[in-house]
């Protein structure tokens, strides 16, 4: 009755690092390809916007929802936008209950900070009285099967939500917010899609699955935005990376995200 | 902190004892169940029931952690009934509200009696109830959607838990009340059973019944199992329609052995 | 010096099943009887409203607080109660520190489910300024001594506490509320009164005592309002009851709820 | 946040030296205490002080979770003091605040002194104090009813703690100050002693005192907890009344022994 | 490699103990000597005041902040003081990361009244908006380097960050705060300086290290204003003090307070 | 919340490619870096870098509590950055903020590849890193100062790591941002290095470049890293002036061994 989950032997990771070695892979990929895609959105009628994401196995949701509240004093015109992460356990028995922990956190920043920092929402648009009120974008992520590749999974959920999320008009009267029953989607200017590589051996892989996570020395998230310019990276886990493999990891990025960006 | 429309005030029965969504008052919004669409999970069951979405997973019998939660005589069995912050009008904060803490009790309290826990001692079972969408009886979706992920899981049950609400709206009683009957109507009932025996394994009341109507709410409460209940099993079927036969026999022939036993 | 608290041997629990078959209770009860229940009011007077009630053995402190606070959204023209249970170590050595338990939690919201859904208190009369100021009641329980059935002990706390509740009347001029010497009475529309069924070997007993609650196999909570209509059910623990057992039971309450309403 | 009334300005003592609610200076509020009014506790005392009520109960020696904070030679004594929510003018959160750990702490400091601690090797002394109602003073008095607790728990004490307050207002000198006194007077000073040898245990100040008032204040304070001291050993005299001889000159004895072979 | 830290057998404990009782001290001081004392005012620049504070080898770093805020309903003309103490386990092997527990609250508790209740702060000329807008001062201190006698080392670190602090002047129209480019110091009123005692074999002594406090029964600290007043003590620890010991206890701590208010 | 003025809208490099602050484009703030500053500490720095102020501490390899955590083959490498709450414009609150988690993280795992945590199973080594005053680029600094503080510790490493950031700010790239050019450039991308084979231990990248962008970037950031790198090592060899020589050899060597055998 018992399954046993998770447990992966010592010949298993060596037979992971061997393969790749070789440039092959346990599921039969070659090392940059992607695991298969599949992105259906709207799927949450009461939030604003809403997408499920399958990167093979690997299953997440994304929701957002929309509030009006103060803005932060010092961008007194724009919107605010602010993304979660929930690692739960019916994804996975590695994941606890519990407020989210610093792996959740660190993927919820970096989608933050490329939201952010591209420009990606016009924040602008959001304002409904200056200084005092305007839209609160929340972007929710849930974790719902987790077999690897947590970053690229959950921001192409993010994405993919926030560009099919309408939030109501509202309309302003003596500092009163009337909110119409009129929709408006959000005004999106790029879309950042990121490529998450693991490192096997000295060996970049991308998209790596569970197992593949648990045999890697170290990974790299690279995002370009629509003009294919880099927009975020973020290094993790306990190894390095040669400067020769960034510059080429963050070519074979460009490429994929060209990719992916086609299916959003 | 809801933003219900204070002007909606209409009738939510007309003089022909249609519902606002067009339903009798005995009848049941559509309901599909899927199974086993979680690779992790031991178990796993997904139930579209009106608007209401409610993933339900099943971790165990597994080794349990801390160790000194550990029964020595039985499983432990342990709930988690959570809902996603997109899932209702207003945004939900990520944090167990007393709402969701008082559920997962309750919840876990309905499903312990199926499950012959004594197999398995100083294990746990675990369950995982997700609701991704909220429209009202998400408890009773919760104890369903569950009580299929345990069989999924191949869990021994003695029997499925099937739940449903039944309610008092606008002086009718009404048959799988949804957000909007929930919050407007007289009295709110909801229940679960084992199917087989009709014992009830959740029962909770508020609002106003009278003794005669309260014995009415509780046969269309069974009477509503009963049909969702079908709908488990033929999930279930449908999964392992290869095995069918042989394992509703096996489950049954087992349960009844246990149950002798006992 | 060592005292041996609470520790039950198999023969005890044994015992008590056996004469529960016999209709018979460990403390002589018979099954559909309570322990004499003692209640004394105004004990706290910084409360707006106290009630001490034992329950045999059993202890629990009710007193209720009144501030003025903002309405929920959706009720902007009602007062707003919150019920809260704290089970504190002083009481049992089964008690921790510590934030509100699942145990805790499930019966103060029966009871606050009890006060709202039966509109016991009239919370249109409470309110000050629609939508912006009403009276946020507070009814806080302490168990002092756990002797089993906090459920009914806590409700009748609650109840009794409400009655004797009395909160200031209030003056608005101008947007600005005013606190008036003048002190009014809750307006209490019906006294709801639960009563706790355990459920050893098939048989129920009312109102169990801790020893009898560590025997049974579930518990049934069923509340009558004065009409003598029932106004709350919450079954708990890991058993089950048959229909009859329920129906039986509902009547069973349904006297002991008038029983004990004219004690308050 | 507490509703203060600001115009109150009106002076605490009279020409007379009468304090505001009759008493003279040096004179405690009405006091009562009784002695095993819990079943579960160990030991309990409900102290009655002016409109202080003040609730102890004393669980131990006992087995003590979690196993490694054991100490292998001596008993842990653990204490919390708490206040319920609706003990105050305005409600008081749950939660514990900064103040009520900072006087489980030194409340526990107070009575370790007197308890043999040694005598019961990885065990746990707990001592509870719940303050049902507050008009000032309440650390003095939770420190004597816990130690009254402790008394009719059967821990094994060197002597009995006692605790009372004085403090300073309009430039007076008072035993035992109030709430108001407490609030407006310009010096607290809450002190604890085990009687017999008038070793303090505690001691706390906050305003302004010369040192001659400091001395006065603490002379003051002395006779204040001898008068308490008297009311605790009558409370457990009562309760014992049938053993009582035995019972105080066991103690005694036991005391003295114990004390001499520290 | 691994060096043993803070293990302190019981031969040294004996020999701290009998070194006390012949008036002497394991480093060379006499039982009424303080270590030497070092303080460093503005070394945290953004801080509105701040002071590092060197006791023999304990550090601490105190800093000052200041919010405008809403004042205490019963104080509405006063600024508020907020003192917060953090064991950062950058600072000790005895400190765990985490919310203060007990004894950084008991510290941060005895300074916070030793300003509040000597008025060591004019705190109605930081009221900018009666009952509406105050300053709201933060007094946060950090241990970096403990060896005993947190007591001292925190409150006098505390009272060299106020006499440094410096605030922006307001102007208000219209009831809106306009902060002023203008600084104004802080109007201290008096001094409150702390000397600490352990009770070591029925000796006192002031300013115990580290090593020292593991192997005293009791604390005393002993608070004097500007004028020579007691302003503030607290007794800690499992022990007790005679009324004598006290008594001299109080004479000594007001000359030692002295002489460290003219390093100040 | 911060209180950034918003009429500074002055540009922040001037015609002549000179910074607001006075540096060029390729220079760093002033640096010092002090060793060993703390007692209890195993190894410390404290780092004064233009206006930021960072402190850290290491403890370790020592007995790790709780126990389960430990790692039968290595050493656990933990690592906490915290900012006080006085070390930004407006208050910050003490407790643990997401990106004190998220900076953590990076940090420890760019200091875990330069320490040989294989020599010391079961065991942790802990890094603190307290950021006194902040002002743009405290995670680097962060890493620096830690790293230096492991060596003073003793924990044997592969090499020192080293970090600072680099952005575009009006369209230039730009080694060492403070806080303004941080938060009001394009891009900010602070880099972690094992200074001599060049591996890159912590990258993040926030902001806008250009592939050609980007590897300018990169080689400005390892030309800023080496001059940092240098005046760790001075910093080093200033606390072990007499020992100096020997010590950075016997480190080499026992690095490259290391190296050879992994």
């Amino acid at each position: 009755m018992m399954k046993t989950h998770q447990i992966i032997s010592e010949i298993e990771r060596e037979h992971i690092r061997s393969l790749v070695k070789k440039g092959l892979r346990i599921d039969g990929r070659s090392l940059d390809d992607f695991r298969e895609i599949q992105i259906k959105t709207g799927v949450v009628e009461k939030a604003e916007g809403s997408a499920e994401v399958q990167l093979g196995n690997t299953k997440v949701l994304a929701g957002i929802k929309a509030e009006i509240g103060p803005p932060f004093s010092d961008t007194p015109n724009n919107a605010v936008v602010t993304v979660n992460i929930e690692f739960i356990p019916l994804a996975s028995p590695l994941f606890e209950s519990g407020p989210p922990g610093e792996a959740a956190i660190e993927i919820a920043r970096v989608i933050d900070r490329g939201i952010r920092e591209t420009k990606a929402i016009d924040l602008k648009s959001l304002c409904i009285i200056p200084g005092d009120k305007v839209w609160v974008i929340f972007v929710d992520i849930y974790i719902l099967d987790h077999d690897g590749n947590l970053f690229d999974a959950s921001s192409i959920g993010a994405l993919a939500a926030l560009l099919t999320t309408k939030i109501k008009k509202t309309n302003v009267q003596n500092g009163e917010v009337e909110l119409l029953d009129e929709l408006q989607p959000l005004s999106i200017a790029t879309k950042p899609i990121s490529t998450t590589f693991a490192k096997i051996r000295d060996e970049l892989l991308i998209d790596p699955s569970l197992i593949e996570e648990s045999v890697a020395d170290a990974r790299l998230t690279i995002t370009h935005d629509s003009d294919g310019n880099l927009c975020a990276m973020q290094k993790g886990g306990k190894g390095s990376f040669t400067l020769e493999s960034i510059l080429k990891a963050v070519d074979i990025a460009r490429m994929k995200s060209e990719e992916i960006r086609e299916k959003i | 902190m809801t933003r219900i429309n204070q002007n909606s005030y209409e009738r939510l029965i007309d003089e022909n004892e249609i519902r606002i969504d067009g339903r009798k008052l005995d009848e049941l919004r559509p309901i599909n169940i899927e199974v086993g669409i979680l690779t992790n999970a031991y178990g796993s069951a997904l139930l579209h029931h009106g608007k209401n979405k409610i993933l339900a997973a099943v971790f165990g019998p597994r080794e349990l952690h801390p160790r000194h939660l550990a029964l020595p005589d039985r499983a432990l069995v342990r709930c988690e009934y959570r809902m996603t912050t997109f899932s209702v009008e207003e945004r939900k904060s990520p944090a167990p509200s007393r709402r969701e803490i008082e559920l997962s009790k309750v919840i876990r309290e309905s499903l312990e009696p199926a499950i012959f826990t004594h197999l398995y001692p100083r294990t746990s079972v675990d369950v995982f109830i997700e609701v991704l969408q909220a429209d009202g009886g998400t408890r009773c979706d919760g104890i369903t959607a569950a009580s299929t992920a345990l069989a999924d899981a191949g869990v021994p049950l003695r029997d499925l838990v099937v739940a449903c609400a039944v309610g008092k709206v606008e002086g009718h009683i009404l048959l799988d009340l949804d957000d909007i009957e929930d919050k407007k109507g007289e009295a709110d009932m909801p229940i679960a059973i084992l199917p087989r025996n009709k014992e009830v394994t959740l029962l909770q009341m508020d609002g106003q019944l009278s003794r005669e109507e309260f014995q009415r709410a509780l046969d269309l409460a069974i009477k509503g199992c009963e049909q969702i209940h079908e709908m488990q099993k033929e999930a279930l079927r449908k999964k392992y329609s290869e095995i069918q036969e042989e394992v509703l026999e096996e489950l049954n022939e087992f349960s009844e052995k246990e149950e002798n036993q006992d």
